[in-house]
Formats: structure tokens, C-alpha cells, sequence
């Protein structure tokens, strides 16, 4: 590589191509907003998957697509969602959000950042690659063993699947890291850890909850990969192997996951209701201490999933309590999201009205959810549309509401242009109604019998009519994206230019310019409280702070670009994928393989070696 | 605020003191080692009184033992005792938790084949 | 105002200004070893399940032997302290001390690998404990295999600031640098203090 | 309760009938598990309409107008805190009770049915894509259809010989998966007659979607005359023919048979030129390398679903296709079309051939 860091670091920024800036860059809020753009994507694409769902289950017996072809729609559809678009568009906020509201310039290691980035999008592209092949993975995203073994999935669909997997958890463990180690130590001067905004505190949380529970399905992958390429029989049943260590495997890491999905929509919402309400958070430590108890109850239910498979009363017993304290702690953010806006002075914009229907629909998921953890009803509910009902409730009602109000909130602060107030509000009730006319129905078509996952359903069971209003919500839906889209589009060629502190914001992002310049604050800020930014105007007497000056960076050192994070990356695609392509030779590694190892571990060590001092930026 | 940093290893701990941990850390493998020979292994056959004694306490024994080991590590070698609370706090409540999950598992899955409903009619 | 926004950034550890009194390089190693704890959790569960799955081939009583795998354990708990010396050489800048341990630290890890891979082999050619054999051949060789090479890239790590230490390039003031592969050492230590008896000595003693 | 029987009357009118549904219960076991999903739902729903409603309100109460003052800012209070932590929990202790309660009730199989006799042990065996049934008692194999007999409580012993699947009828017991290494166990005592659908819940690979079964719960002297008819097919060879001698027949007391069983098959072969084309057409096309005719665990033909009885069957297919004579002809020209993927993989036939056949299977009744 002759472009070293060094030349980076003396050369002029100016004469870089936007490519390789983008390519190289290790400044957070871009690599924030790289996560943002491939995960809306790979968002759009898991909607159009559903869409072709719903549109084959329209009707009973329906051919609009093969039996395989769907179990591939659905698989990739959970997959994608859960591992390609909620998560990284999360990410995507931990990224351009944390380091502005602890008042940082940066995350603490700003270039495993970059590599996290990398390794999530080759990862998403590598896991949708195989829809080229025709063999994206249909083994459903929970992958159940023996299904998902040599013998009963012969092609490469899962092994797709599984590297995929595993490239993503590296992906998220490194995120993990870095992120627990920037909330811990770079916070601003005077920000303990109790006046810390409660979004950063949500991720947190959600960090401590990836760094416990992905090792666990890393290990189950492995076993999953060896079973697949190497013949040994953790879960086969040719030489004992027993199916239920991948289920008890998976759910260790998978309930947990759902809270990893789930915490980062509750900060964003924690956020948005002070500012629109403009008043505090009604009892941030409860907020505080209820999602640590969430987090921490999260690893002791996981067998909820698992009621069907006759664990024995004894255990079933001891599940379905712990499942349902959960409500608990649950409830204390609901009641006291309420206690925020009581006695408030509600400013009806966008954000909040995305905020509200969060918690209008988290509540009727949760409480789905409770329904569930009653294990003798569940034998019922299991696998049947019911359970899609409660978990679409909370993912699209709870996550996919919060973060798009977190988008309209953040978006003036990220891009510097505001999105249109109208066509939010068509996009807010357009999603409500379609969502709950694709949702709400599946409640009862699963109680009257369908099980999930099935490509078609006879007529004559009275699965018709709802399964034709889920569709036609469907496409509602689908539609209030493109209103979105348009949105974007609109304000992208002509929207207005965002103040630095549209919405009389109280934490420390809005006190610098919309867009952030690269090195976010000019002048390291010391916080005394929290809501600093709202302590701040009170103190000046004034309700909006005069707009902050665009400054030169002149003698602010930034870390700088590198090419290493992206080269690691494709190593260690490189190396997965070359033990997926081994066809069972004696050799256990194949050359691809080796080439990817050997690419990784240069790749690391001239990381190690090259030098972070930073450039001078001149913009 | 480079004066907030924890100051060296030194300055807590001389060598003295490493030497010492070493001492124990050995004796304590030697006991398992001899516990597993006085239980099952080539002792038993000299002592049988106290391998009778002892076998029923064999995993118990080597547990508190290990964990003594382990103990002795992370909080001198690896300098958990002096160092941030934090960092007690992060491995005290994963190791806790692995712990709770083995067992768990362990409970699961021994607790499942031996109940009835997983008797196994012969197909 | 501007020098303060200077120190924004901890990639050296030292000088920087971070909320709490400890580099983030350290926190980070931290973290990451308690991460690892689940991971080793699950390896660990894994075998303590699959143990007794070996219909076929030999089980733990058949291969298990326990006096090289006491020469390892004793190995490691040497290099824990062997590193411990030698970073406190490197902290009070004792060239000599830091040269001596840690390539005492280096040869033990060296000397580890070099037991597995003996052991490996002893059980594959002379047991017939392949590693698709049965089920407690695989998670006992998957679980070890893990921890191994845990230790290889901890070998090579502690290497390469050995290679560093020579070339004078750990002062005191990089001292750091050795305190987190030390870390990482040492929790490679303390896992295998944990799979010794829980492995080898109970598989043994049923 | 009664918002749940609104929404349904409504459904009900402009869907029909809803033969699948749990919120039916005709048994002991769904009954059970019924009533604590009711109360779990009333509480739900009363926590809804109470939560949702404090929402609403406090959004329209509080709606800012435009130059409205900064409002009260409050921090918290720990006494309303305290209040909303311990209301939830107390919602959650009526529930777990019975909670509870019904686990341990629905774990354990009665050792004596409703009518007083033994609960009848079937033994189910998942498949990729059909069931098995296989009565050890009686000396009966059969598929896709299981008959039993009103107020008698069944005990299915469950396992499965590939991947997992899931056992569900869901008017008469929760689901239960079916695990290739080990056994599962569900019960149920059926109180109305009739057929009732139930499927595989567990994704079980390609044909998931169409691994349906009936079952059939007989009035006691159907049930008798169906098990003598099975019994019958147990003295058949796996071609269907009369076994020159009869080997033991099981005695089984508790149903009498009611004909004598080989004259019941003797007569029927015999007549139709077409049936006995039939005959020599499956065992000349290899319907017999996985399909059987004789209903007593055979040896051989295990590949396919036990024929014993197919045509009388209700539902071919996994459960998906009606057993009408079209059905069964697009079953054996287009196999591979109703049901992508099935494991049954044969030859061309020939209109006439169908025909042959299907009469054939028509007298296996
Ligand atoms: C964002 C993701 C998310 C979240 C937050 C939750 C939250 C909860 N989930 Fe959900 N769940 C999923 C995602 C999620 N789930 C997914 C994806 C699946 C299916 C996986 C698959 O099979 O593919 C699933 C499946 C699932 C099951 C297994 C169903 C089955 O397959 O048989 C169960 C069973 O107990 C369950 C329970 C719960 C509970 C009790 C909560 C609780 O955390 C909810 C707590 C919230 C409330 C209760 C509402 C607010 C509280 C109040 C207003 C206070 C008053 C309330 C009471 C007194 C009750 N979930
Ligand atoms: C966050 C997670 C998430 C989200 C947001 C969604 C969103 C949706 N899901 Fe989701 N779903 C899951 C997670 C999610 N799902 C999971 C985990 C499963 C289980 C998988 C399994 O069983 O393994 C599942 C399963 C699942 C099923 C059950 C399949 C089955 O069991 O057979 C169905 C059926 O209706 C469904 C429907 C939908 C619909 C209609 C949406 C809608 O919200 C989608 C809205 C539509 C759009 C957003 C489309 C917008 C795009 C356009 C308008 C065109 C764009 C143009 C181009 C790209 C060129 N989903
Ligand atoms: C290669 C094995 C194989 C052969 C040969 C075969 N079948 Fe099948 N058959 C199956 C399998 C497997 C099924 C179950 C399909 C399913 O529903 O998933 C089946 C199902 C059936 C069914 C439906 C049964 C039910 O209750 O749903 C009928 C009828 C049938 N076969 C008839 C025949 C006839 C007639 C022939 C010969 C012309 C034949 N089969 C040849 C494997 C076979
Ligand atoms: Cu069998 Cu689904
Ligand atoms: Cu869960």
C-alpha cells in the first residue's frame, strides 16, 4: 500500500478522491452514516421480500412462488431484518450520536470502527450474494439443527447463512468493545455516568448485552460450520449429537439479541419525549436501573422459545415466571414515558408522533408477549402467526417506530436540512394504519390455527379473508417507505437548512453546527448537569443559543484515515469463505482460506504498527 | 489528568509478592493433582481410607480449589484488587454469569434424560 | 481552551484524558476478556454435556493421562508469573528484568502449544481418538483446540513486543502495551485453570 | 371474552367456519390451557384499554399551543414510581398461578381415561412431509389419519425419524415437537366427534407448508368397526393379497370384532377386472418398495405413508388434497407439481393406468 498513513497525515485532505475518503475514513459520523445507507437498503430489500410473502399468501393454495423459494424469502427476510437492518441502523446512531452526546471527537478506537462497518456491509453483501446463486439460505432464521445440517440442506444455502452469521458477530463484538470503552472513558469533563444522556445509557446496556451474548452463538455457528464442512456430530443425530444444545445455544444468544433490538428504540424514544414535552425525563434513574434489570433478566428466559419441546414442568415453570418479570421493569419505562409527557407542552413534530406510536404499539407487543410466556397458552401460540404478530409488534412497532423517529429527530443534525413536516406526518399515519392492518390480523389468524412458516394454506380453515387484509396492509405499508423515500429525495434537492438546534434540544449535539464538522466540538465541553444544553440556555436566560460558527480546525489532530480496517475485512471474508468453498477435502484449509488468514494477519499487524497521530484538517 | 491513572503494578505489588502467589498457585495444583491420585488414581491403592473418605467430595474439593487458583490471578496478576472498581465489576458479573449458564445447561440437559418423558420407547 | 481539545483522543494511553482513571487500551482488554468468558462458557458447557458421548471409540478414561497435562497447567501458572515479572521490569524501565521474563514468558507459551500438539497427536495416532471419533472427541478437542490457540496467538503477541523489547522500544511509558497482552495472557491462564480440573481431573474421577 | 367474541362473530360471518382454531376446545387438555389463556388475555386486555387510554389522554390533555409557557419540569416521584412497579407485579402473580398450576396439570398423562379404561397409547412418527400412527395395542399401522374413540383418553408417544417436527390438533391439545432423538408425549380426551384438522407447526424443511393430518374422533362402535377393518389389513401381505394362511391375528379384548376380518378383504378383490389390473399395476409400477398395504408395523414399504385404508382416507397429501378420484389421479401423474420436493418420486401413468389403480385403492377401505 503506498498510500501509508504518514502521507495522510502531512498530505493536504483536499487532493483524496471521495472514494478513497470514504473508503479510508475513520471519522464516526461518516462511517455513521455508511452504516445508515447500506442498512436502509438492506431494509428496502427485506421489505420487498415481505411483500412477495405476503402477496403469495394473499389467497389459499396459492403459486405465485415455490415452496423453496419462500422458505429462502422468509429466512433472509428475518435474517436481513434483524441482522442487516435493525441492528446497523442502531449502530448507525451509536455511531454519529455517542461521541456528540458525551461531547467527544470521537469513539475511542476510531479505526476498529471502520473495520466493524466493513465487516457488517461485506457480510450483508456476502449473506445476499446467494440470492444470485439461487441458494439463499431457507433453513429459517433460527436455523434449527437437523434441518440446518449436511444431511437434510445439502446445498451451500446455510452455509451462506452461517458464515454470514459469524462475519456479522465479529462485526458487532468489535462494535461492542469499542463502544463500551467510549461511554465508559470519553466522556466529556463533569458528565458522570448518572448525568449521561439516556440514550448513550441505552447503549450501553445494549453493548454490555452483545459482548455476553454473541460469543454464545459464535460458538453454536462454529459447531454448526464444523458439522457442516468437517463431519463432526454436535448436532447430528448419526453419532448422538443432540438438536436441542443448537436450540438452548441459539436462545441463550437469541433472547438477549431481541433486547439488543429493542434498548437502543427505548433511549431514542427517551430522548425525543423530554425535548417535545420540554421537560425532563420523568425518573431517569429508574429509566437507568429498569433497563439493566431488563438486560439482566434478558439471560435468564431464553427457554420461552423452547415449551413446545416438553422441558419438563419443573423448567417450564421457572422460565415462564422470569419471562414475565420482565414485564416489570418494562412497564416502570411505559409509565414513566408517560409521567413525561403529563404536565408537558406537547410540540407536535414528526419525531414525537413516531416516539407516540411507538409506545402505543410496544405496549400491545408486550403484552402479546406476556401472553406467550404463560407456557401451557404458548403450547397454542407457538409457531403459529400469533407469535409473528408479537414479534413484529415489538420489532416494527417498537424498534423500526423509534428509529424512524429517531431519523426525522437526528436527520437535521446529520445532513444539516430539515424533512419535510408534512409529508412526515402522511409517512407517520400511513405506517400506523398499514401496520396495524398487516399485524393485527395475524393475532387471530394464528389463534384460529395457522402455523407460521408455511408457503400456503388450504381454504376452508377461515385463514382467507385476514390473510388478505395482512397483505393489502402489507403493501399500505411498504408504501408509507416510499413516502419516505420521497421525503429524503425531496429534502436532499431543496430542504430547508437546519439551525444548529431545531427543536430546542437539551443534550450537547445541538450546540454545534448542522452538519457537525469533522472534528465535532471546537472546544471540549464541561458538563455540570444533565440536560446540559437546556441548563445552558436557562443560565443565558434565552430560549435558542445564537447559531454556533462554522470554525477552522487549525491545530485540532484527528486520528487518521487507514486502509487497514477495510483490508482486514476482506481477509477475513476471504478466510470464511474459503472454508464454505473446501469441498471436504483431507486438507481442513484451502488455499482461499490460507490467503484470507495470511491477508488478516498482515493486515493486523501493520495496523498494530501504523502511526495514529492524526492530520490536521484545513476545512 | 494523567494523574488519575492507576499508578504501576510496582507500586503495589514488589516482586516479593508475585513469588509468593507463584508458591501458592503451585501447591494448590500439586493438592489437585494429589487429590485426584488419592481419590482414583495410583495413591488410592496405599490410602484407601482416605480415598473412601474423599471421593464423594472430589468435584466439590477440585471447584474450590480452581476457584481459589483463579482468584489468585485475576486479582494479583491481573491486578483486579488495586485496580477500577469498573473492571471488578465487568468480569465479576460475566464470570458469574458464564457460571450460571454452564450450570443452567448443565442442570438442563442431565435433568431432561433422566425424567420420564425422555424414557425412549425402542423404535 | 484548544490544547484541552487536544487530549480528546486516547489512542496512547498516558497523557490522554479519559473519564475514568484507566487507558482505554486496558478497559478495551477488559472488555473484551469478559466477553470471552461466555465464550469459553459455552465451549465449556458444551463438553461437560458431551462427554459421555462415545459409544464409539475411546472416552475420557481411555486417553486422558495426567501428567503432561499437569506439566501444561504448570507451565502456564509459570508464565502468568514469568509475565508479571517482566512487566514490572518494563515499569521500572529494568531492560535486563523485562528481556529475561518475558522470554521466559514467550517459551512457555511456546512450550504449551508444543504439549497440545503432542497430546493431539498421541490421542489421534496412538488412542484413535479422531477428531470426528465421537462426540467427546470433538467438544474435548474443539474446547482445547480453542484455548490453544488462544495461547498461539498470545505466543505470538507477547513475540512480537519481545521482538520490540529488544530493539528498546517498551519504556516505561509504553509499559502499557505490555500490561494489556499481559492481561490477555493471564486470562488465557486462568481458563485453563478451569478446563484442568474440570477436563481432565473429573473426566477422570467418576 | 367478550371483545374476543365480537371480532370472531365478525370474522366468523364473512369467513366461515373455522375447523383449526384453538379458541374452540373440545377436550380436557385444550380446555385446561384455554382457561389460563383467557384470564391472560381479559388481564391483557384490561392493561391495553387501561395504558393505551392514560396515553391518549395525556396526548390530547396536554397538547402544546403555541406560546405556551415551559412547563412544571418535574424530575420524578418516587411514590407514583413505587405505585406503577407494584400494580404489575401484582397483575403478574393472578397470572402465574394458574400459570403454573396448568403446567404441571398438563404434564402428566392420566393414568385413567374418562370412560374408565386405560388411556389408548398411540405411537406418532413424524416424517418428511406425513405422519404415521402406529396403535401398539391393537397391532394397527396407519397415516395422515388417526381414529379415535370418544371420551378415551389418548396418550401419543411422539419421535420422529428426520428433522424436528411438531404435533398440533389444535381444538384438542397445545403443540408438541417431535424430536428425532428422543421421545415427546402429549395427551388429550376428546369429548365431540368429527374430524378435525391439525399440522406440522415446526419448520420441518421444503413441504413444511403441507404436512397436514386429520383426526377423527369415532363414536366407541366406529371405532371398533375401523380398528376390525385395520386388523383385517394386518392379515394382508404388503401387496395387498390374502396371505395363503392367516398368521395370528392379534386378540384384542377390548373391541370386538364385529365381521370376520379375511372375508371382508377375500370378497372385495375378487370382483372387478379393473381392481385387479389395479393390483398388478402397483406392484409392477414399485408403489410397493415404499408403500404397504398390510396395516401391521410391515417390515418392507415403510418409505411411504401405510396404505392400509387409503380409500376410505378423507385427505391425501400430507392432509392437503380432498381424496376425491381427481385428487388421487393428479397425485400420481403430477406428483412432483401438488407437492414439490415429496419423497415420492415415480414413473409416468397413463390415464388408464389411474383409473386401474385408483379402483384398486378405492377397495382398501
Ligand atoms: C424487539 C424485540 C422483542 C421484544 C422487546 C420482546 C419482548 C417480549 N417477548 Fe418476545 N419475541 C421476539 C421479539 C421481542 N420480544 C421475537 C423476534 C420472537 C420470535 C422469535 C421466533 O420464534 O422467530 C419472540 C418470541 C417470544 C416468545 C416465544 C413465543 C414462541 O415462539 O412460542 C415469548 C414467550 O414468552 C416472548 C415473550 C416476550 C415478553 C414477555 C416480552 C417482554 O419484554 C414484553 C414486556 C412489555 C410489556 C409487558 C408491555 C408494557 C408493560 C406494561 C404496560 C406494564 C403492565 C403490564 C402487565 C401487568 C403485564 N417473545
Ligand atoms: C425488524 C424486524 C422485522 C421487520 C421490520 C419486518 C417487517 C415485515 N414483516 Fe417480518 N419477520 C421478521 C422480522 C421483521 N419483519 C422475522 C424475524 C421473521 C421470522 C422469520 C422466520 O420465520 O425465520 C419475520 C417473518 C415474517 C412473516 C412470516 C413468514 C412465515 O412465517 O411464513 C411475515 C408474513 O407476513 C412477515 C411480514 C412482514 C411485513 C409485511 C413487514 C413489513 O413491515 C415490511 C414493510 C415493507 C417494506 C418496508 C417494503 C418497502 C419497499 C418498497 C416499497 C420497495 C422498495 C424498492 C426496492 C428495494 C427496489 N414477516
Ligand atoms: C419412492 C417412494 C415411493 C413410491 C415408489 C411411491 N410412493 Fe406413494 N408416497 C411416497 C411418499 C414419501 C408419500 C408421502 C408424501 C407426502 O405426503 O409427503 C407418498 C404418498 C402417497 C399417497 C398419499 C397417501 C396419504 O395418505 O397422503 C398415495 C395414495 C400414494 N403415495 C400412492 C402411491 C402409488 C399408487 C404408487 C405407485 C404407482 C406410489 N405411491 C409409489 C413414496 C412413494
Ligand atoms: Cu413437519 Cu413441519
Ligand atoms: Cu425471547
Amino acid at each position: 500500500m503506498a498510500t501509508s498513513a504518514l502521507e495522510y497525515g502531512h498530505a493536504t485532505a483536499a487532493k483524496r478522491s471521495v472514494l478513497v475518503e470514504w473508503l479510508t475514513t475513520v471519522d464516526h459520523k461518516k462511517i455513521g452514516i455508511m452504516y445508515g445507507a447500506s442498512a436502509f437498503i438492506f431494509f428496502l430489500i427485506g421489505g420487498l421480500e415481505a411483500l412477495v410473502i405476503r402477496t403469495q399468501l394473499m389467497r389459499p393454495d396459492n403459486h405465485l412462488v415455490t415452496p423453496d423459494f419462500y422458505n429462502q424469502l422468509f429466512t433472509m427476510h428475518g435474517t436481513t431484518m434483524i441482522f442487516l437492518a435493525v441492528m446497523p441502523i442502531s449502530a448507525m446512531f451509536f455511531n454519529f450520536f455517542v461521541p456528540l452526546l458525551i461531547g467527544a471527537r470521537d469513539v475511542a478506537f476510531p479505526r476498529l470502527n471502520a473495520m466493524s462497518l466493513w465487516i457488517f456491509i461485506l457480510g450483508g453483501l456476502f449473506l445476499n450474494f446467494s440470492f444470485l446463486l439461487g441458494a439463499a439460505p431457507n433453513g429459517g432464521w433460527f436455523g434449527y439443527a437437523p434441518l440446518s445440517s449436511r444431511m437434510y440442506a445439502p446445498g451451500h444455502n446455510m452455509d451462506f447463512w452461517v458464515i454470514g452469521l459469524q462475519i456479522l458477530g465479529v462485526a458487532s463484538l468489535a462494535a461492542g468493545v469499542n463502544f463500551f470503552t467510549t461511554i465508559l472513558n470519553m466522556r466529556a469533563r463533569g458528565m458522570t455516568l448518572m448525568r449521561m444522556p439516556i440514550f448513550v445509557w441505552a447503549v450501553l446496556v445494549t453493548q454490555v448485552l452483545v459482548l455476553l451474548s454473541f460469543p454464545v452463538i459464535t460458538v453454536a455457528l462454529i459447531y454448526l460450520m464444523l458439522d457442516r464442512t468437517f463431519g463432526t456430530s454436535f448436532f447430528n443425530l448419526t453419532a448422538n449429537g443432540d438438536p436441542m444444545l443448537w436450540q438452548h445455544l441459539f436462545w441463550v444468544f437469541g433472547h438477549p439479541e431481541v433486547y439488543i433490538l429493542i434498548l437502543p428504540a427505548f433511549g431514542i424514544v427517551s430522548e425525543i419525549l423530554p425535548v417535545f414535552a420540554r421537560k425532563p425525563l420523568f425518573g431517569y434513574s429508574a429509566m437507568v436501573f429498569s433497563m439493566a434489570f431488563i438486560a439482566f433478566l434478558g439471560f435468564g428466559v431464553w427457554s420461552h422459545h423452547m415449551f413446545a419441546t416438553g422441558m419438563g414442568p419443573l423448567a417450564d415453570s421457572f422460565f415462564s415466571l422470569a419471562t414475565m418479570l420482565i414485564a416489570i421493569p418494562t412497564g416502570v419505562k411505559i409509565f414513566n414515558w408517560i409521567g413525561t409527557l403529563w404536565g408537558g407542552s406537547l410540540q407536535f413534530k414528526t419525531p414525537l408522533y413516531f416516539a407516540l406510536g411507538f409506545i402505543a404499539m410496544f405496549i400491545m407487543g408486550g403484552l402479546s408477549g406476556v401472553i406467550h410466556a404463560v407456557a401451557p397458552a404458548d403450547l397454542q401460540q407457538t409457531d403459529s402467526y400469533f407469535v409473528v404478530a408479537h414479534f413484529h409488534y415489538v420489532l416494527f412497532g417498537g424498534s423500526i417506530f423509534s428509529l424512524t423517529a429517531g431519523a426525522y429527530y437526528w436527520w437535521p443534525k446529520m445532513f444539516g436540512k430539515l424533512l419535510d413536516e408534512g409529508l412526515g406526518k402522511a409517512h407517520f399515519w400511513v405506517m400506523l394504519a398499514g401496520f396495524n392492518l398487516t399485524f393485527f390480523p395475524m393475532h387471530f389468524v394464528g389463534l384460529l390455527g395457522m402455523p407460521r412458516r408455511i408457503y400456503s394454506y388450504p381454504a376452508g380453515l377461515g385463514f382467507d379473508t385476514l390473510n388478505l387484509l395482512s397483505t393489502v396492509g402489507a403493501f399500505l405499508l411498504g408504501s408509507s417507505f416510499l413516502i419516505f423515500s420521497y421525503n429524503i429525495i425531496k429534502t436532499w434537492r431543496s430542504g430547508a437548512q437546519a439551525p444548529a438546534d431545531p427543536w430546542n434540544g437539551a443534550t450537547l449535539e445541538w450546540s454545534i453546527p448542522s452538519p457537525p464538522q469533522e472534528w465535532n466540538f471546537a472546544v471540549e465541553p464541561i458538563v455540570t448537569e444533565k440536560d446540559p444544553l437546556w441548563g445552558l440556555k436557562r443560565a443565558a436566560g434565552v430560549k435558542v443559543l445564537p447559531e454556533p460558527p462554522r470554525v477552522s480546525g487549525e491545530g485540532i489532530h484527528l486520528p487518521a484515515p487507514s486502509w487497514w480496517p477495510l483490508i482486514v475485512s476482506v481477509g477475513f471474508l476471504t478466510f470464511l469463505v474459503g472454508i464454505m468453498v473446501k469441498h471436504a477435502s483431507a486438507f481442513p484449509f484451502g488455499p482461499i482460506s490460507i490467503a484470507g488468514f495470511a491477508i488478516t494477519l498482515y493486515g493486523i499487524y501493520k495496523w498494530a504498527y501504523e502511526p495514529v497521530d492524526g492530520h490536521a484538517p484545513t476545512t | 489528568m494523567s494523574d488519575h491513572h492507576a499508578e504501576g503494578v510496582g507500586a503495589h505489588t514488589a516482586s516479593a509478592e508475585y513469588i509468593r502467589i507463584a508458591v501458592v498457585l503451585f501447591a494448590l495444583t500439586a493438592m489437585e493433582v494429589l487429590l485426584y491420585e488419592a481419590c482414583f488414581g495410583h495413591l488410592k491403592a496405599s490410602m484407601p481410607g482416605l480415598s473412601t473418605s474423599l471421593s464423594p467430595w472430589f468435584v466439590q474439593l477440585l471447584l474450590v480449589l480452581s476457584a481459589f487458583k483463579f482468584w489468585l490471578v485475576a486479582m494479583f496478576y491481573m491486578h483486579l484488587k488495586f485496580d477500577l472498581k469498573v473492571l471488578q465489576w465487568l468480569f465479576g458479573f460475566s464470570l458469574v454469569l458464564a457460571t450460571i449458564v454452564i450450570m443452567a445447561l448443565f442442570t438442563l440437559f442431565t435433568y431432561n434424560r433422566t425424567l420420564w418423558w425422555w424414557g425412549g420407547v425402542p423404535w | 481552551m484548544t490544547t484541552a481539545a487536544l487530549d480528546l483522543h486516547a489512542h496512547d494511553a498516558g497523557a490522554h484524558h479519559t473519564s475514568m482513571p484507566v487507558p482505554s487500551r486496558k478497559l478495551a482488554m477488559w472488555v473484551f476478556i469478559a466477553s470471552e468468558c461466555m465464550f469459553f462458557a459455552t465451549l465449556i458447557s458444551t463438553f461437560v454435556i458431551y462427554r459421555d458421548s462415545h459409544a464409539k471409540g475411546p472416552g475420557p478414561k481411555d486417553v486422558f493421562g495426567v501428567p503432561l497435562v499437569t506439566a501444561g497447567t504448570a507451565v502456564l501458572l509459570f508464565s502468568s508469573f514469568f509475565v508479571v515479572m517482566a512487566l514490572n521490569g518494563a515499569q521500572q524501565g529494568d531492560r535486563k528484568k523485562l528481556l529475561r521474563w518475558l522470554s521466559l514468558t514467550v517459551l512457555c507459551g511456546v512450550f504449551f502449544v508444543g504439549m497440545q500438539v503432542y497430546e493431539f497427536t498421541h490421542f489421534v495416532t496412538e488412542k484413535h481418538l479422531g477428531y470426528t471419533t465421537n462426540l467427546f472427541a470433538s467438544s474435548f478437542y474443539t474446547l482445547t483446540g480453542f484455548h490453544g490457540t488462544h495461547v498461539a496467538v498470545g505466543t505470538l503477541w507477547l513475540a512480537t513486543l519481545l521482538k520490540d523489547a529488544w530493539k528498546g522500544r517498551i519504556p516505561p511509558a509504553k509499559a502499557l502495551n505490555l500490561e494489556i497482552a499481559a492481561l490477555y495472557w493471564h486470562f488465557v491462564d486462568v481458563v485453563w485453570i478451569i478446563i484442568f480440573p474440570v477436563v481432565y481431573l473429573m473426566s477422570l474421577g467418576r | 371474552m367478550p371483545l374476543l367474541a365480537v371480532v370472531l362473530a365478525g370474522l366468523a360471518a364473512c369467513t366461515g367456519p373455522f375447523p383449526q382454531s384453538t379458541l374452540s376446545p373440545k377436550g380436557d387438555f385444550a380446555q385446561t390451557v384455554d382457561h389460563v389463556f383467557m384470564l391472560t388475555v381479559y388481564l391483557a386486555v384490561g392493561v391495553f384499554i387501561l395504558v393505551e387510554g392514560v396515553l391518549l389522554w395525556t396526548i390530547f390533555k396536554f397538547r402544546g399551543k403555541p406560546g405556551d409557557a415551559e412547563p412544571k419540569q418535574i424530575h420524578g416521584s418516587t411514590v407514583v414510581e413505587v405505585i406503577w412497579t407494584i400494580i404489575p407485579a401484582v397483575v403478574l402473580a393472578i397470572v402465574a398461578v394458574p400459570t403454573v398450576q396448568a403446567i404441571f396439570k398438563t404434564a402428566e398423562v392420566p393414568t385413567v381415561s374418562a370412560d374408565g379404561k386405560a388411556p389408548l397409547k398411540i405411537e406418532v412418527i413424524g416424517h418428511q412431509w406425513w405422519w404415521e400412527f402406529r396403535y401398539p395395542e391393537l397391532g394397527i399401522t396407519t397415516a395422515n389419519e388417526i381414529h379415535v374413540p370418544l371420551n378415551r383418553t389418548i396418550d401419543l408417544r411422539m419421535k420422529s425419524i428426520d428433522v424436528i417436527h411438531s404435533f398440533w390438533i389444535p381444538q384438542f391439545a397445545g403443540k408438541r415437537d417431535v424430536f428425532p432423538n428422543r421421545e415427546t408425549r402429549i395427551w388429550f380426551t376428546p369429548n365431540t366427534t368429527g374430524a378435525f384438522p391439525g399440522a406440522c407447526a415446526e419448520f420441518c424443511g421444503e413441504e413444511h407448508g403441507r404436512m397436514d393430518f386429520y383426526l377423527m374422533v369415532d363414536s366407541p362402535d366406529d371405532f371398533a368397526s375401523w380398528t376390525t377393518r385395520r386388523q383385517a389389513d394386518s392379515t394382508l401381505d404388503n401387496f395387498g393379497f390374502a396371505k395363503p394362511a392367516v398368521v395370528a391375528v392379534p386378540v384384542v379384548p377390548a373391541i370386538p370384532a364385529k365381521a370376520p376380518a379375511a372375508a371382508l378383504v377375500a370378497d372385495t378383490v375378487a370382483i372387478d377386472p379393473k381392481v385387479a389390473e389395479g393390483q398388478k399395476l402397483v406392484m409392477a409400477k414399485g408403489c410397493i418398495g415404499c408403500h404397504s398395504f398390510n396395516a401391521m408395523h410391515p417390515t418392507k414399504g415403510v418409505i411411504g405413508p401405510n396404505l392400509s385404508g387409503i380409500g376410505t382416507r378423507k385427505m391425501i397429501a400430507g392432509g392437503w388434497l380432498e381424496g376425491s378420484d381427481e385428487n388421487l389421479k393428479r397425485w400420481l401423474q403430477h406428483t412432483q407439481e401438488v407437492k414439490p420436493g415429496v419423497g415420492m418420486k415415480i414413473g409416468p401413468v397413463t390415464d388408464a393406468e389411474a383409473a386401474a389403480i385408483i379402483a384398486y385403492l378405492r377397495t382398501k377401505r
